[in-house]
């Protein structure tokens, strides 16, 4: 039984006909972070560089960072992050010629071998930009029977996903068809909310010509988007730790349309859409911009912050953490920027009335958890590794309190 | 009265730590955790068990014949005193690992009010072989059943902020004073 | 005064260290029975902690607990057939408690900790000063029990054939119905464990 | 521009624990008003009580609320020093009016004031602040109260029936009457004398201020459950498990199907297990440990409905499981993870079931058997001391509540009664007039056909039983 909770998406507030394109700035502040793992700098001042340049390396997995734009390193000095820290990254200017290190074109994209995909995805660096941040190529290196692709964007207040998939419906089916074809994956799944009619009817024009895809709506709860409720509700099927074990892999729609930079042009994705949105700003919407860019610079160019006690959260209101400052860099899991008046809540004893166990998604118990926090050995009984942070718990306590942060802390303790 | 009334009495109503009081050194101390509650509780109740079937043979045979009756404190603590220092040996010889999880209980078992307890109550109120066989039972049961719930109540209470000067024993007490009232509306 | 808030403040064996509370609560539901057990506890507690100090230079370490028990367990027989013989009410009133002295903690907590170690006063003074503490802590509790469970204090009762005077206070004359609660186990529990409270309390300030 | 920076999910649901207070309130609200209605008006109306006395089990409500309050803002002004209205802020938070308005529920209507006013004091200072005070008590406040009182002064709380239904219905409660009859009567006797099933379910029955109008409860359950907030597993489990158990009782010694339906919809059940036993603090976190918890309370409430001479069991049984919660979370949390780990449990609560049941109908049956003048279960001999050719016989008999007594007997002739504990019973006082222990006494060769004495026929069958029995022990 899927478990989750039914709550107002608010995506109604920044959905809009079309985006606003900011995609050539005048400075780029590329973050030297993989999937929260620093990355060694490549690149010195004054080092003239154009797009898909390699200006850092992650080590263990000799995974690149490439650079976004065409210009000159003008200085390495610090960013803030979507984890709410300060990340060594490399400033470029931009010298908005769009040069890139060697164009290509390819028209069929299915007929690369499935090496040689691999080996592509690694060179074009592309990650997972559900959130994750994950090097997708190391998902695609075992074979798999099926691929799910993640439409769901359960997180309220976010659209950027749907907005990508208005816009480049044919191109992200294109795209799944190729992997299919050169991963031989039997069946193709695109989940999407049941009552999202933008994304049904996006793809429902074009989907006619492959008949391999499969749109499969999943039920409207939070965290439908999560890898073992996808599995579960789309194929009915249970794993361990990885969806590898049984044979899936699990990709968000806006990586599937990296995937198809890559295959189109072998070149890395330089442009994602972000939406920025939540009651505490004055005109919510989707815009287009480069990687690195600095938000704050846009946010000011659309519109002001409106009611005091603001809180700038990178991400959605579940998920996102709440920054100090509004000067942060845009990197390619940055979905969102939500900026909502805090709630003020009123703090109160835990009267164990086990919401948060009826509510967990992984069916763990965050209240015995919390109240076992510094007793290592009860709380391996309690598996809290198994915690996917959707902070449903916190949500849903009615004496507010923060349960999702003793888990996490419960998961370090465990971890050692 | 029948056997099992006796057993039940000596199980809930007269519970040996809750209404006649005994025992409540070890009670209080060594009840933290459920692993050293449920050892202590074993080795009370093997101990309880043995001492009972040796003190009624010694009271049968040899006091009340030579109506030395007056002898019978003093007979009965060296009988536990010896078999404790007895097992003590043999299990450190022969069963080291039981040895390494109740061995620290049993000198303290010697000192426990609730084992010679038992056993005067039994003479006192002049039970046969079996109904003391069975009362010595009761009540050992009854010890570790108490045990073992104060130790779950305790791990949840150690947790709690209570204010400074009732913390650790005056909140034991409290709580084990409301078990006992409920366990005296259970008669 | 300093003296008596030091017996039940500072290191009070019932309420301070919590020894020997297994005759403390049972015997305790009337004035006269607490005080007289108060009272045979110090003199056990005084004369064995003056064998023990007697006969702490030839007693070896390894038999040292035997040894006690067996001289406070005669003590304790001899007890038994003097209040036997003398006042028999009494010896019925304690039961099986009065043998159960023996494993009392304090006196052999004493013996071993303090008596086994020091010269035959000091451990004779040491005797005296917790077997006071301890009859203060025990008739507090039977009078405050008596108190509110029965509403009666019984001064002489059980002993009134050695005495030859019997006293029952009553000292609600019916006006408030006694309070049963302190007459059952529970009660007697939950009032130490009060007590013990208010007293950690006023510990911090004393 | 300043940013507040706080992790966690920064959008929250809108329900609070204040929001959870005002539910539970709003399912006790028709309960209440029921209660005064048919406590207070029905009485003034019927009978000749003043309008004031009869305003009593409304008064018994106010006190139990502002006391159980009092105490609380007392405990933050005096014991934790706080200032006095940020103490006022601390009790808001807690749920400090519930505790006293269940425990004023409770009680049977004619209790003094100052015994709630004592109840609603300890239960509150005892039972939730020296445990650290809101949401970290070990057992049900309100119980608490309830337990203190029962043990300290038994003798006031008296007969549970209100002035208008003493001279109405003769007798008790309905279980009270139940376990007189040895727990087996045919219909109309158990039920009969109180209308039918349906009057049960209305509540035009007497019993505790607020245990009555079963349908106002079973609609409160209802609002509770679908709003979700009282863990709904316990209360449906414990119904279940006590009418199944009863039905199978009820089948063993051969009566219908208004056997069970009637266990369950008297005494303090249905109030109990929707109000009492869902206590959010004291109960399991975990769903399986709420199921456990519920059949635990139900195998605990029919055995000391059965087995013991106390006919409610609810309330006990709520405080014994009180003491097991952290039991039932760490199966709960064991059997979280290895499901199949379930047949344990199973095992060990179907011999408990067994047992429980086979004993009850043994007990029953052979009750039912022999004659009603027989004392069967009635009167239990705890000791008895040989000296000389003088016997003495230490004797626990129930009465209204249960009657200690020492009878001494010289060769085989009874030669007094000296009734040690009689704070059970309430109609004490007619027994001295009529000097019936001396009656007894003379007569107690044909005890049978010495008539008890009008107003307290629960205490001199208690007497004559005692008289029966030690007889029949001495011919033995």
């Amino acid at each position: 039984m899927i478990r989750g909770l039914k709550i107002d998406g608010k995506k109604e507030m920044s959905l809009s006909e079309e985006i606003i394109d900011f995609s050539s700035p005048d400075k780029v502040y590329v973050p030297l972070m993989n999937n929260n793992t620093p990355c060694d700098c490549l690149v010195k001042k004054g080092k003239k560089v154009k797009k898909g340049t390699v200006i850092g390396i992650r080590k263990n997995m000799d995974f690149p960072v490439l650079s976004p734009v065409s210009g000159i390193v003008v200085d390495i000095d610090k960013c803030l992050y979507l984890n709410g820290e300060e990340v060594p990254c490399v400033v470029i200017e931009n010298d908005k010629k769009e040069t890139v290190l060697k164009k290509v074109l390819v028209d069929d994209i299915a007929k690369y071998t499935k090496e040689e995909f691999v080996e592509l995805l690694k060179k074009c660096a592309v990650t997972g930009m559900g959130g994750s941040d994950f090097p997708t190529f190391f998902k695609y290196k075992s074979d798999a029977s099926f691929l799910i692709v993640n439409a769901v964007e359960c997180e309220p207040y976010l659209t950027a996903d749907m907005m990508l998939v208005k816009l480049k419906a044919e191109a992200i089916l294109e795209s799944i068809d190729a992997i299919r074809k050169i991963n031989n994956i039997k069946k193709c799944f695109i989940a999407f909310k049941e009552n999202n009619d933008i994304v049904r009817n996006a793809f429902l024009e074009y989907i006619g010509r492959y008949e391999d895809i499969v749109l499969s709506p999943v039920k409207n709860i939070y965290p439908m988007g999560w890898e073992r409720h996808l599995v579960k509700s789309v194929l009915n099927l249970e794993y361990e730790r990885y969806p590898s074990e049984v044979g899936v892999i699990v990709n968000n729609v806006s990586t599937i349309f990296a995937i198809y930079k890559a295959l189109k042009f072998q070149r890395n994705i330089t442009k994602r859409i972000v939406t920025i949105t939540g009651e505490g700003f004055t005109e919510p919407i989707n815009v287009l911009v480069k990687v690195g860019t600095d938000m704050s610079s846009i946010i000011k160019k659309i519109g002001k912050y409106k009611g005091e006690k603001l809180k700038f959260i990178a991400g959605g209101p579940m998920m996102g953490t709440a920054l100090s400052s509004d000067h942060i860099v845009v990197s390619n899991n940055l979905g969102a920027v939500t900026i909502i008046s805090d709630t003020e809540d009123y703090k109160n004893e835990c009267i164990s009335c086990s919401k948060c166990v009826n509510v967990c998604p992984a069916k763990l118990c965050p209240v015995l958890i919390m109240k076992n926090i510094d007793n290592v050995n009860e709380l391996k009984k309690l598996h809290p590794e198994l915690c996917v942070e959707c902070g449903l718990c916190s949500y849903v306590c009615p004496s507010k309190l923060g349960v999702r942060d003793f888990v996490v802390k419960a998961k370090g303790k465990v971890r050692q | 009265m029948s056997i099992f009334t006796i057993f039940i009495t000596a199980l809930v109503t007269e519970n040996v730590i809750l209404t006649k009081f005994l025992g409540i050194c070890s009670f209080l101390g060594t009840s933290n955790k459920e692993k050293n509650a449920i050892g202590m509780g074993i080795s009370v109740t093997f101990v309880v068990l043995v001492s009972t079937i040796l003190t009624y043979l010694i009271n049968k045979y040899i006091l009340i014949p030579t109506n030395s009756t007056y002898l019978q404190t003093i007979t009965f603590i060296l009988v536990i005193a010896c078999f404790v220092q007895i097992t003590e040996l043999v299990i450190k010889r022969y069963f080291k690992s039981l040895y390494k999880s109740l061995g620290i209980y049993l000198p303290l078992i010697t000192t426990n009010c609730a084992v010679l307890g038992i056993i005067l109550t039994n003479i006192r109120s002049d039970y046969n072989f079996i109904e003391s066989i069975f009362n010595a039972l009761g009540s050992s049961l009854g010890f570790v059943l108490v045990l073992y719930i104060f130790a779950l109540l305790r791990d949840r209470i150690e947790k709690n902020n209570i204010i400074k000067s009732f913390k650790g024993i005056p909140i034991a007490l409290i709580t084990a004073g409301i078990m006992a009232l409920i366990f005296g509306r259970l008669v | 005064m300093k003296k008596v808030l030091n017996y039940l403040f500072k290191e009070n064996p019932v309420f301070v260290l919590v020894l020997g509370i297994c005759s403390v609560l049972a015997v305790t539901t009337t004035f006269e029975k607490s005080y007289m057990m108060g009272i045979v506890v110090l003199i056990i507690l005084v004369i064995s902690n003056f064998l023990v100090s007697l006969i702490r230079k030839i007693v070896s370490e390894e038999i040292r607990i035997p040894v006690y028990i067996i001289i406070i367990s005669t003590l304790v027989t001899l007890i038994e057939i003097i209040l036997n013989k003398y006042s028999k009410p009494l010896y019925d009133a304690f039961g099986i408690y009065l043998p159960l002295i023996v494993v009392n903690c304090i006196i052999l907590g004493r013996a071993l900790a303090f008596a086994s170690k020091n010269k035959v006063f000091d451990s004779i003074k040491d005797g005296f000063k917790s077997g006071i503490g301890y009859l203060i802590a025990i008739s507090i509790i039977g009078f405050l029990r008596e108190l509110f469970g029965n509403g009666t204090i019984t001064i002489m009762n059980d002993i009134s054939s050695i005495t030859g005077y019997r006293e029952i206070i009553h000292v609600f004359n019916n006006s408030v119905i006694p309070n049963k609660l302190f007459l059952t186990s529970g009660g007697a529990f939950i009032l130490l464990g009060i007590l013990i409270g208010i007293i950690n309390g006023r510990r911090g300030e004393v | 521009m300043k940013f507040i920076k706080e992790n966690g999910p920064h959008i929250k649901s809108d329900d609070n624990s204040s929001k959870i207070m005002t539910r539970v309130l709003i399912a006790l609200i028709p309960i209440v008003c029921y209660a005064i209605f048919k406590n207070t008006i029905l009485v003034y109306f019927f009978t000749s009580q003043s309008f004031f006395s009869s305003l009593h089990p409304l008064f018994m409500i106010i006190t139990g609320v502002c006391v159980s309050l009092v105490s609380e803002v007392l405990w933050f002004k005096f014991v934790l020093k706080k200032s006095f209205n940020n103490s006022i802020k601390e009790t808001k938070k807690s749920f400090s009016i519930i505790p006293g308005l269940l425990l004023s529920l409770v009680l049977p209507t004619n209790v003094p004031l100052w015994v709630v006013a004592f109840g609603a004091f300890c239960g509150t200072i005892v039972g939730k602040m020296l445990y650290g005070g809101f949401g970290q008590n070990v057992f049900n406040p309100a119980l608490i109260g309830y337990l203190f009182i029962s043990v300290s002064y038994n003798s006031l709380l008296g007969s549970p029936l209100n002035a208008y239904e003493l001279d109405a219905l003769a007798g008790a409660t309905p279980l009270t009457n139940l376990t007189s009859l040895g727990y087996y009567g045919v219909y109309d006797s158990v039920v009969g004398s109180y209308g039918s099933l349906l009057n049960f379910f209305t509540g035009t029955i007497p019993g505790a201020i607020g245990e009555v109008s079963k349908l106002l409860i079973l609609v409160g359950f209802l609002y509770l459950a679908i709003t979700k907030t009282i863990k709904w597993r316990i209360p449906i489990t414990y119904i279940l498990t006590v009418f199944i158990l009863t039905a199978i009782i009820g089948y063993g010694i051969g009566l219908g199907l208004w056997y069970p339906l009637f266990h369950v919809l008297s005494g303090g059940l249905l109030f109990g297990a929707v109000f009492m036993a869902t206590d959010p603090v004291t109960s399991p976190v975990t769903q399986i440990g709420q199921v456990l918890h519920g059949i635990s309370l139900g195998i605990l409430t029919v055995a000391i409905r059965f087995l013991t001479p106390y006919p409610e069991g609810v309330m006990t049984s709520i405080l014994f499981m009180n003491m097991l919660v952290p039991l039932f979370d760490k199966i709960g949390v064991k059997l979280k993870y290895a499901f199949k780990k379930i047949y344990i449990p199973i095992i060990i609560y179907l011999i408990l079931v067994v047992v429980l049941v086979l004993t009850i109908i043994s007990n029953v049956n052979n009750s039912k058997n022999n004659t009603v003048d027989d004392v069967g279960n009635k009167v239990t001999i705890t000791e008895t001391k040989k000296d000389g050719n003088k016997t003495t016989y230490i004797v626990t008999s129930k009465g209204w509540g249960v009657i200690k007594a020492e009878v001494e007997v010289v060769d085989k002739e009874i030669k007094s009664i000296i009734v040690t504990d009689k704070t059970g019973e309430t109609q004490w006082s007619e027994i001295e007039k009529e000097n019936y222990i001396y009656k007894v006494i003379t007569n107690q060769k044909d005890i049978n056909n010495l008539d008890a004495v009008s107003g307290s026929t629960f205490s001199s069958n208690a007497l004559k039983n005692i008289v029966k029995k030690v007889l029949s022990e001495e011919l033995k």
